[in-house]
C-alpha cells in the first residue's frame, strides 16, 4: 500500500508540514490563516515532528499491516480497511480511552485535548489526492509512495 | 563593558496579525532570531542577529515576515556614508581585519550592461531555433595551429554542451550537497563542475566524466585517485574575490568528512597560502603544468586559473606559454566563501576588460587559436554569457549564479558557517536543508533556460553555430563608454 | 566613403560556367546569363572572372590594377618595375560609354618577380605575390591591383553587370572559365575597386550573401597575416580558402568541411574515426566557419567550386551539359544560356565541383593534394 | 471445519478475525451467554456517565455476525464440555454443539469479599451492560443520597466516576494499601487520590470492609480500623475471577484459569481458551499469567483464532492499561512491582499531576506508569516489548521530545519504515 516515507537527510525541521497538516483538517482547510486565528481551538496536527542538534524528522502513521492500535482499541473505532490498507479512527465512535496511544509502537497518535479524541495521520483520504505533508513539504524530505517492507 | 556603537543592520517587521505563532521561523533561523517566549507565550525576534539571509520570509506559511533597512540614519555625508562609519566601528571594537562573503558589492561600472547585441534585419535573415539547428557545443583544450591529416594525434578536449562551467567552490567552504548538486547537474547537461580547493569526496567519483579538480596553493585533497577521477585539472593561482590573498577554512568547518577528503586531521584549520610555494614564477608554472600533464599521461586538459590583475594580458599569454590548455580568468566581481572585505573591494580589474584585452593579446601573439579562455567573475545571465563569447571567450564560469540557483539570498555572510540555506554551512542540521535533487533541477532549469536564451541570440544575429560568435566583436556596441573603454574592448559605439 | 571604410551589406546575383574541356568561348554567354538577373543588382557592381583568356602570356602574372591619377601609376609602377621583370604594359581595352564617364585609369601588366625579390620568401612565389598584392592595396593609396592571377583576369566595376561585361568588351575573349556577380549594395561603394568578383594570385569569388562570423573569420586570418582591407565577404572568403589549401594544405573535401561542416548531430550517425576526424577539423578551425547566408563561386585555373551555406539561406542552382557546368543564383540564368540535360539544387553544405578534366584539386600551386571526393563532401 | 467459540467478547472477536482471515468458509458459532451484539465492557461507565448512547456500546458493527457468517446463539450458557465427543451441551436450550476447534472466552465473574455474602437487595456489581443498566435504574427509582464503592481498583474508579459524573456521593474504598495496586506505585496512587479527592470522591485505602448491617439491604459498612459508612447503594468491584464452571469434567488442567500455551492451547489439543479465562505462559516471566485487560483478550482471541485455522503463531502477552478518570490520564505497562531487588527505578515528576516513572533491569525498561501527559509512550511501550538494551538513552526516556530520533540511536528504527517496532 502506499505509505509516507522521510527521507530525514533531508527534513529541514520546519514544521510546515504540521501546520498544513492542521489546517486541511481544520474548520478552515484551505486557509491558514483563518484555521488558526478564527477557529475557536487551536487547529492540530496528525503527525510529529522531532528535532534534536544533528537532525530532524517528521512521521506520521504507518497504516501497520499488524496495526497495534486495531487489536488494542476497546471500542472498535479504529479499523484497518482491506482494500486501502489504511488504517482510521471513527472519531465519533473514540472515547478518548488513550488505550492506542500506549499500543502504537511508533507513539504516533495523540489525543486532541479538545474533543478527547485520539488523532492519526490519514493520509488525507478524501481532502487531497496525496498526503498534504507530503506536498508541502519545501524540501521533498516527505515522499509517498508505494513499498513493499 | 562599554556598550556598542553599533545598531542593528535590519529591522524584522512581524505583522502580529497574520503571526499564528507556528514557529517556522523559528525553526529555521540558526542565528536565533527568532525564539518562542515560554512567557509572553509567542515569538519574538531579536534583530541585532539578523543577516537578512531571508530563510524566515521565504518559510513563513502567512507571509507575516518581512525585513527591511534599519531605519535610523547618520547625518547625510557624501564621504562618510552610512557603511563607512559602521565599518570603522566595527573595526574600533573588534581591532581586526574585516570579512565578508560573496562578491564585490561596490558600485562600480558593470560593463556587461555597457554592451548591446546586434540583430539581423532585412540584408541577412536572422533564424529561428525553433525551425533551425543552432550549435553551441565547444570545446575547451589546446588545439594545433593547423590540422595535420596525416595524424591521429589529437590534444584532450573537455567537450561542453553548454558554454558554461560551475566555478570552483571547495568542499569545506560549501556544503556535500551542494558538490552534489552541481556534479549531477553537471553530468546531466554535460557541463563541467569544480571541486575547487577541497578534494573530491568520495561519494562524488561516479561524476568524473564532468569533474574538474583543482590543485591550489595548500593541496588540499590532491592525490592520484582525486586526478583519476577527474576530467581535466585546474591550477589556482588566484581568484577575483581575494587576489594575492590565500585562503583559511577554520577548524570548526573540518568535520570527519571534510578532514578526509582535504586529507587533514579534523578540526584543524586549512591554511592556503598566497602563493604556491613551488610557483614563484612562470618558469615553475610550468613545471607543476607539466608535471600535473605527466601524472595525468597528457590525457587531460591542465586549466589555470588565475584572477584578474592589472597585468592581465601579459600574464595570460605567459600561461599559454607555459603550457596551459585552458585559462581562466576571473574578474574583480567574482564570488567567495570568506575574504578580506577591503581586498574584496579594492583589488583587481572588471572581467570584461580583462577577457578583451587577453582575447587581442593573445591573437595579436598568434596563439588565441591554441588555447581556451574561461571568464569568470560574475556572469549573471545569458546575455552576459553571450557578450563574453563574443568578446573572446571560449566559455564562461558561473559561481554566484549557481549558488543563486540552490537558494542563496546573498546575505554575504558565508564566512560565518550558519547559512541559513544549507550552503556555506556544515552544521548537519543546516546541510539537510539543500536537497541535491532540488538543488540539481534547479541548476539544470537554469542552464537549459540559458540555453534557449542563447539560441535565440545567436539566431537574431543569424548566426547558428557558436564559433562564429567568438571574438565577433562586431557584434557587440558599447554604449555609455569612452573612447578609451571602446578600444580596449575592441568595439564600435552605438550608431557607429 | 569607399570600400574598406565602412562594412557594407549586400544582395547579389551570380553565375559562372565551365568547359571542363578547356575550350575557350566568348564572355558573351556570361553576359547573357547574369543580365537576365537585371533585377539583382542595383547598379553599384558589376564584375567577371575570366580564365583562359591570356594564352599567349599564360606564365607571366597578368596584374589588373585600377589608378587614380598618373602620379600614383608612376609611383606604382616604380614599384612594379624593383620587383618584377615586365613583359607586357597596355592600357585594358574598352568601349567608351556614358555609364562611366568616371572610370579610373585601367592598366595590366604581364609580370615576372625578380630572384632578389624572391628571396626574402626563399623562393616560393606564391607568398611573394599575395604578399606583394596585399602590400599594395593596403598601403598605397590610389593604386589598387584587383587581378593577380596567371592567364586569367578579373573585370570589375560600379554599374549593371552586363554593362560592366560591355564596357571591358568581354564579348571578344575567349576562356573556358567564366564567373560573374550583379551586387545589390545598401550602400554606394563609389569606387570600382570594392566591385566583384574579388581575386588573389588566381583565386576567384563572387558572392551572395552576408556572412553573419565576419568578424570571427577576419580577426582569425590576421593570426596569419592576412589584412582584410575591404571589409567584405568576398575577401575573407577568398583568404580562408587561401589559408586551408594553399598554406595548410587540406584537400578540397576538407576545407570544405571546415567553411561549411556538418551539424554535430549528423556526426553521430558516422563511424568513429571519421567522426573524429571531422570533429577535430572543425575544433581546429571554428574560426574558419562560414556563418549565415551566403552562396559562392570560388574558381581557379583548375575549375570551379560552388557552395552554398549550411542551411541553405541562399538560392544556388547547378546544371550539367556534357562537358559545360553552370552554376547561378537562379534557374533561368542558366536556361537562358543552356538547354542542360541535368539541373539540381544543391543542399547547404553541399559543395558542386567542376573541375577540368583531369585535374585532382581547384589548387593550382606546386603542391598536390589528394582531390577529395566531393560526392560526400558536403555530407 | 467447525469452530465453536464460547463467550462473545474482544476475544471471541479476535478469534473470529482470526479465523477468517485464513479460513473463509469454516464454520463458526459462538454461544453466548449475554443476550447482546458484541459490546465492550469498559464502555459501560462511560454509557454510565452519559457520555456515549447504546449504539456506541457495540465492540463490532452490526453486520458482522452476518459478514464473518457467524452462527450466533444468544442468551445460552455452556453448561458442559465433552472432548471425548467433541462437543458442548448449551442451555436452557439443551443442544449438544459439536466442534472440531473449541475456544473457550467464557471471561470471568466478579469476586464477591467473605464480609460481603449473603443477598442484599442494595449490593450490584457494575461488570455487565445489565449490571450497569440495573443501576442507573436504581440511581432513578432510589435517589440514593451516599453510594459506595467497595474496590479501588480499574473498574471501581472507572464505576466513582461515572458516578461522580452523574452527580453522586460517591466513596471507594480500597482494601490495599493504594488505589490501582495491580498496576499503579504508591506515588502515582497518591497522585491519583490526590486529583480525585479534589473532585469530590472521597477515598478510603488500605481499610478492607470487615462486616455489614442490615438485613435485605446494606445499612452500614464496617471497616477494619472501626469505622462505620452509612450507605444507600454499594457496588461491588473487587476484581473478576475466571468463570471456569462450565469446565466439570472436561479435564483441562487449570489453575486460576485454564492453562494455555503460547498458542493458546490448553492441555487438551483441539481445545483452545482466550481471554479473562486463559492463564498464558508467559516465557519470560516462566509462568502463567492471567491477564483481563481488553487488548490482551482480543490479541489472545486473535492468536488463537488464526492458530485453530491452522497457522502457528506464538502469543507475547503484554499487559498495558490507560484509564482517562475525571479528565486526568493514567497509563502503564509492563510490570512496575518493586518487589526485586535489582531493578532500577527512574522518575519525574513536574506539576501536581504529572508523573513518569520507569522500571528497569539490567537496562532493560521493565515497565512505566504515567500520569498526566501521555505523548509517545506507545514508544515505550514497544521498548518493553521488545526488551531492548535502552542504556545508550536512559537519559532521554524522560523527556517530553523523546521520540523516533531516540530510538534511531539504537539502530532499532528505520527512518519511520514499518520494521522492528510491529508485532
Amino acid at each position: 500500500m502506499k505509505r509516507v516515507y522521510n527521507l530525514s537527510e533531508y527534513c529541514v525541521g520546519c514544521g510546515l508540514c504540521e501546520v498544513h497538516c492542521a489546517t486541511i483538517h481544520s474548520e478552515y482547510p484551505d486557509n491558514i490563516w483563518k484555521a488558526y486565528r478564527l477557529a475557536d481551538k487551536r487547529p492540530m496536527s496528525r503527525l510529529f515532528v522531532e528535532r534534536n542538534a544533528t537532525s530532524s524528522l517528521s512521521v506520521q502513521c504507518r497504516q501497520c499491516d499488524e496495526p497495534a492500535c486495531v487489536y488494542a482499541c476497546i471500542t472498535g473505532a479504529i479499523t484497518k480497511k482491506s482494500e486501502t490498507g489504511l488504517v482510521s479512527i471513527d472519531e465519533d465512535k473514540c472515547v478518548g480511552c488513550s488505550t492506542c496511544l500506549i499500543a502504537c509502537p511508533y507513539g504516533l497518535i495523540k489525543i486532541d485535548p479538545y474533543q478527547k479524541v485520539s488523532l492519526k495521520c490519514d493520509m488525507c483520504k478524501d481532502i487531497a489526492q496525496t498526503p498534504v505533508c507530503v506536498t508541502r513539504c519545501p524540501n521533498e524530505a516527505l515522499v509517498c509512495r508505494e513499498e513493499e517492507i | 563593558m562599554a556598550v556598542s556603537w553599533r545598531m542593528p543592520e535590519y529591522k524584522i517587521n512581524r505583522d502580529k496579525d497574520r503571526c499564528i505563532d507556528c514557529q517556522v521561523c523559528v525553526n529555521q533561523c540558526a542565528n536565533d532570531v527568532h525564539t518562542w517566549d515560554e512567557d509572553l507565550n509567542r515569538v519574538v525576534s531579536d534583530e541585532s542577529l539578523c543577516v537578512n539571509c531571508h530563510r524566515c520570509i521565504v518559510y513563513c506559511p502567512t507571509r507575516a515576515l518581512n525585513i527591511e533597512k534599519w531605519p535610523t540614519a547618520f547625518k547625510d555625508n557624501a564621504n562618510w556614508d552610512s557603511g563607512a562609519i559602521k565599518q570603522l566601528y566595527a573595526q574600533a571594537e573588534s581591532g581586526g581585519i574585516l570579512l565578508t562573503g560573496m562578491g564585490n558589492d561596490r558600485p562600480y561600472p558593470v560593463y556587461w550592461d555597457n554592451l548591446l547585441l546586434n540583430a539581423s534585419q532585412v540584408t541577412n535573415p536572422s533564424i529561428d531555433p525553433l525551425r533551425e539547428p543552432i550549435e553551441i557545443k565547444t570545446f575547451l583544450g589546446r588545439k594545433p595551429a593547423r590540422f595535420d591529416p596525416s595524424s591521429d594525434e589529437f590534444p584532450p578536449q573537455m567537450e561542453l554542451d553548454i558554454p558554461v562551467l560551475f566555478s570552483a567552490m571547495s568542499f569545506g567552504s560549501v556544503s556535500l550537497n551542494v558538490h552534489k548538486s552541481l556534479a549531477r547537474a553537471a553530468s546531466e547537461l554535460n557541463v563541467f563542475w569544480n571541486t575547487g580547493e577541497g578534494g573530491l569526496h568520495r561519494d562524488l567519483f561516479e561524476y568524473a566524466a564532468n569533474t574538474v579538480v583543482q590543485v591550489a596553493s595548500g593541496r588540499f585533497g590532491v592525490d592520484a585517485e582525486m586526478l583519476a577521477r577527474a576530467a581535466a585539472v585546474e591550477i589556482k593561482i588566484g581568484q577575483g574575490a581575494k587576489p594575492g590573498i590565500g585562503g583559511h577554512l577554520p577548524g570548526e568547518k573540518v568535520g570527519n568528512e571534510v578532514s578526509r577528503t582535504r586529507m587533514i586531521p579534523p578540526g584543524t584549520d586549512a591554511i592556503s597560502p598566497a602563493p604556491h610555494h613551488d610557483i614563484y614564477s612562470i618558469e615553475d608554472l610550468r613545471q607543476l603544468i607539466f608535471s600535473l600533464k605527466e601524472a595525468t599521461e597528457y590525457s587531460k586538459p591542465v586549466m589555470v586559473k588565475v584572477a584578474a590583475v592589472h597585468n592581465i594580458a601579459a600574464i595570460a599569454s605567459g600561461i599559454a606559454r607555459a603550457g596551459a590548455d585552458v585559462i581562466a580568468i576571473d574578474g574583480f566581481r567574482g564570488g567567495s566563501g570568506a575574504t578580506p572585505l577591503r581586498i574584496r573591494d579594492n583589488v583587481g580589474i572588471p572581467i570584461e576588460f580583462a577577457l578583451a584585452a587577453v582575447d587581442t593579446r593573445l591573437r595579436e601573439e598568434k596563439i588565441r587559436n591554441q588555447v581556451s579562455l574561461v571568464a569568470a567573475g560574475s556572469i549573471r545571465n545569458s546575455a552576459d554569457v553571450v557578450k563574453a563569447i563574443a568578446l573572446g571567450a571560449d566559455a564562461v564560469y558561473i559561481g554566484t549564479a549557481a549558488l543563486l540557483a540552490l537558494g542563496c539570498h546573498l546575505c554575504q555572510k558565508c564566512y560565518t558557517g550558519k547559512c541559513n540555506w544549507g550552503i556555506a554551512t556544515q552544521n548537519p542540521r543546516l546541510v539537510s536543508r539543500l536537497n541535491p535533487e532540488i538543488g540539481s533541477r534547479h541548476l539544470v532549469n537554469l542552464l537549459r533556460a540559458w540555453e534557449h536564451e542563447i539560441k535565440e541570440m545567436l539566431g537574431g544575429m543569424g548566426i547558428n553555430a557558436l564559433e562564429s560568435l567568438r571574438g565577433n566583436r562586431l557584434m557587440l556596441r558599447g554604449i555609455g563608454l569612452n573612447e578609451k573603454e571602446l578600444q580596449i574592448m575592441g568595439i564600435k559605439a552605438a550608431g557607429e | 566613403m569607399r570600400e574598406g571604410q565602412i562594412r557594407i551589406p549586400s544582395g547579389c546575383a551570380i553565375s559562372g560556367i565551365i568547359n571542363r574541356r578547356g575550350h575557350g568561348f566568348s564572355g558573351s554567354a556570361i553576359i547573357n546569363s547574369i543580365a537576365l538577373m537585371h533585377e539583382r543588382s542595383n547598379g553599384m557592381g558589376g564584375g567577371f572572372a575570366a580564365y583562359g583568356i591570356y594564352p599567349g602570356y599564360a606564365e607571366y602574372y597578368a596584374l589588373h590594377i585600377f589608378f587614380e591619377s598618373e602620379s600614383v601609376k608612376a609611383e606604382m609602377e616604380k614599384n612594379l618595375y624593383a620587383s618584377f621583370q615586365i613583359h607586357l604594359a597596355e592600357e585594358i581595352p574598352t568601349r567608351k560609354s556614358r555609364k562611366f564617364k568616371d572610370a579610373p585609369i585601367i592598366w595590366r601588366y604581364f609580370a615576372t618577380p625578380l630572384p632578389a625579390a624572391l628571396e626574402r620568401y626563399d623562393g616560393d612565389e606564391e607568398e611573394f605575390m599575395a604578399r606583394f598584392v596585399l602590400r599594395v592595396n593596403s598601403t598605397l593609396r590610389g593604386a589598387y591591383i584587383f587581378s593577380s592571377g596567371k592567364n586569367m583576369g578579373a573585370f570589375k566595376a560600379v554599374g549593371y553587370p552586363e554593362d560592366v561585361g560591355e564596357f571591358y568588351r568581354l564579348d571578344e575573349y575567349k576562356g573556358y572559365l567564366w564567373t560573374a556577380h550583379g551586387r545589390f549594395p545598401t550602400n554606394t561603394p563609389g569606387w570600382w575597386g570594392g566591385a566583384h568578383p574579388f581575386a588573389l594570385l588566381d583565386w576567384s569569388v563572387v558572392h551572395n550573401g552576408e556572412i553573419s562570423s565576419y568578424d570571427a573569420n577576419r580577426r582569425y586570418l590576421e593570426m596569419f597575416d592576412y589584412v582584410c582591407s575591404l571589409q567584405t565577404d568576398t575577401e575573407v572568403i577568398t583568404y580562408l580558402f587561401d589559408l586551408l589549401l594553399r598554406k595548410h594544405g587540406l584537400s578540397l573535401r576538407d576545407a570544405i568541411l571546415v567553411v561549411a561542416p556538418p551539424l554535430w548531430s549528423r556526426l553521430e550517425e558516422l563511424e568513429k574515426n571519421e567522426r573524429e576526424r571531422i570533429q577535430n577539423l572543425r575544433i581546429v578551425y571554428a574560426g574558419a566557419l562560414l556563418n549565415g547566408p551566403f552562396s559562392i563561386i570560388l574558381a581557379t585555373g583548375n575549375g570551379l567550386l560552388a557552395l552554398n551555406d549550411r542551411l541553405k539561406l541562399r538560392s544556388l542552382v547547378a546544371a550539367e551539359d556534357n562537358e559545360y557546368l553552370y552554376v547561378a543564383s537562379e534557374e533561368a540564368a542558366i536556361r537562358v544560356v543552356a538547354n542542360p540535360q541535368k539541373l539540381w539544387f544543391p543542399a547547404g553544405g553541399e559543395a558542386v565541383l567542376g573541375l577540368l578534366y583531369g585535374k585532382e584539386s581547384l589548387y593550382t600551386g606546386g603542391r598536390c593534394f589528394d582531390g577529395g571526393k566531393l560526392e560526400n563532401a558536403g555530407i | 471445519m467447525k469452530y465453536l467459540i464460547i463467550g462473545n467478547s474482544a476475544a471471541a472477536i479476535g478469534a473470529v478475525e482470526g479465523i477468517r482471515s485464513q479460513d473463509t468458509d469454516g464454520e463458526i458459532i459462538i454461544v453466548a451467554g449475554e443476550n447482546f451484539h458484541t459490546y465492550s465492557r469498559p464502555l459501560i461507565s462511560y454509557l454510565m456517565a452519559g457520555k456515549i448512547d447504546r449504539n456506541k456500546m457495540y465492540y463490532r458493527p452490526r453486520d458482522f455476525y452476518r459478514r464473518h457468517q457467524v452462527q450466533f446463539y444468544a442468551g445460552e450458557k455452556a453448561v458442559r464440555i465433552i472432548p471425548r465427543e467433541k462437543s458442548v451441551h448449551i442451555a436452557p436450550s439443551n443442544l449438544n454443539l459439536d466442534y472440531d476447534r473449541l475456544l473457550i472466552t467464557a471471561g470471568g465473574t466478579p469476586v464477591r469479599p467473605s464480609a460481603l455474602e449473603g443477598n442484599y437487595d442494595n449490593l450490584l456489581y457494575f461488570h455487565s451492560w445489565d449490571d450497569m443498566t440495573e443501576l442507573s435504574a436504581r440511581l432513578k427509582s432510589d435517589h440514593p443520597s451516599r453510594i459506595v464503592v467497595v474496590g479501588g481498583g480499574l473498574i471501581g474508579l472507572k464505576a466513582a466516576e461515572s458516578l461522580k459524573l452523574r452527580r453522586q456521593q460517591v466513596t471507594v474504598i480500597e482494601a490495599g494499601s493504594y488505589l490501582l495496586n495491580s498496576v499503579m506505585d504508591a506515588e502515582g496512587a497518591e497522585i491519583i487520590a490526590d486529583y480525585l479527592t479534589a473532585r469530590g470522591i472521597e477515598i478510603m485505602v488500605n481499610n478492607p470492609v470487615v462486616r455489614v448491617e442490615g438485613d435485605t439491604v446494606i445499612n452500614h459498612l464496617f471497616l477494619q480500623n472501626g469505622r462505620r459508612i452509612d450507605c444507600d447503594l454499594v457496588i461491588l468491584a473487587a476484581g473478576v475471577k475466571p468463570n471456569l464452571n462450565c469446565l466439570e469434567g472436561a479435564g483441562l488442567d487449570s489453575e486460576n484459569g485454564i492453562l494455555v500455551n503460547q498458542s493458546m492451547q490448553s492441555s487438551l489439543s483441539d481445545i483452545y481458551a482466550a481471554g479473562d479465562i486463559a492463564q498464558v505462559y508467559d516465557e519470560s516471566e516462566q509462568e502463567y499469567r492471567l491477564m483481563p485487560i481488553l487488548p490482551e483478550a482480543y490479541r489472545q482471541g486473535r492468536t488463537a483464532g488464526l492458530n485453530m485455522a491452522g497457522g502457528n503463531f506464538l502469543h507475547q502477552g503484554q499487559v498495558f492499561n490507560s484509564i482517562p478518570l475525571l479528565g486526568l490520564n493514567i497509563a502503564s505497562a509492563g510490570t512496575n512491582s518493586v518487589t526485586d531487588t535489582d531493578l532500577e527505578i527512574i522518575q519525574r515528576r513536574d506539576g501536581q499531576y504529572n508523573y513518569r516513572r520507569l522500571t528497569l533491569q539490567n537496562q532493560v525498561l521493565k515497565g512505566f506508569i504515567m500520569i498526566g501527559d501521555l505523548n509517545r509512550c506507545g514508544i515505550l511501550r514497544s521498548l518493553i516489548q521488545q526488551q531492548t538494551d535502552v542504556s545508550a538513552i536512559k537519559n532521554r526516556l524522560l523527556e517530553n521530545d523523546f521520540g523516533l530520533l531516540d530510538i534511531q540511536k539504537l539502530g532499532k528504527h528505520d527512518q519511520g519504515r514499518e520494521g522492528p517496532f510491529c508485532q
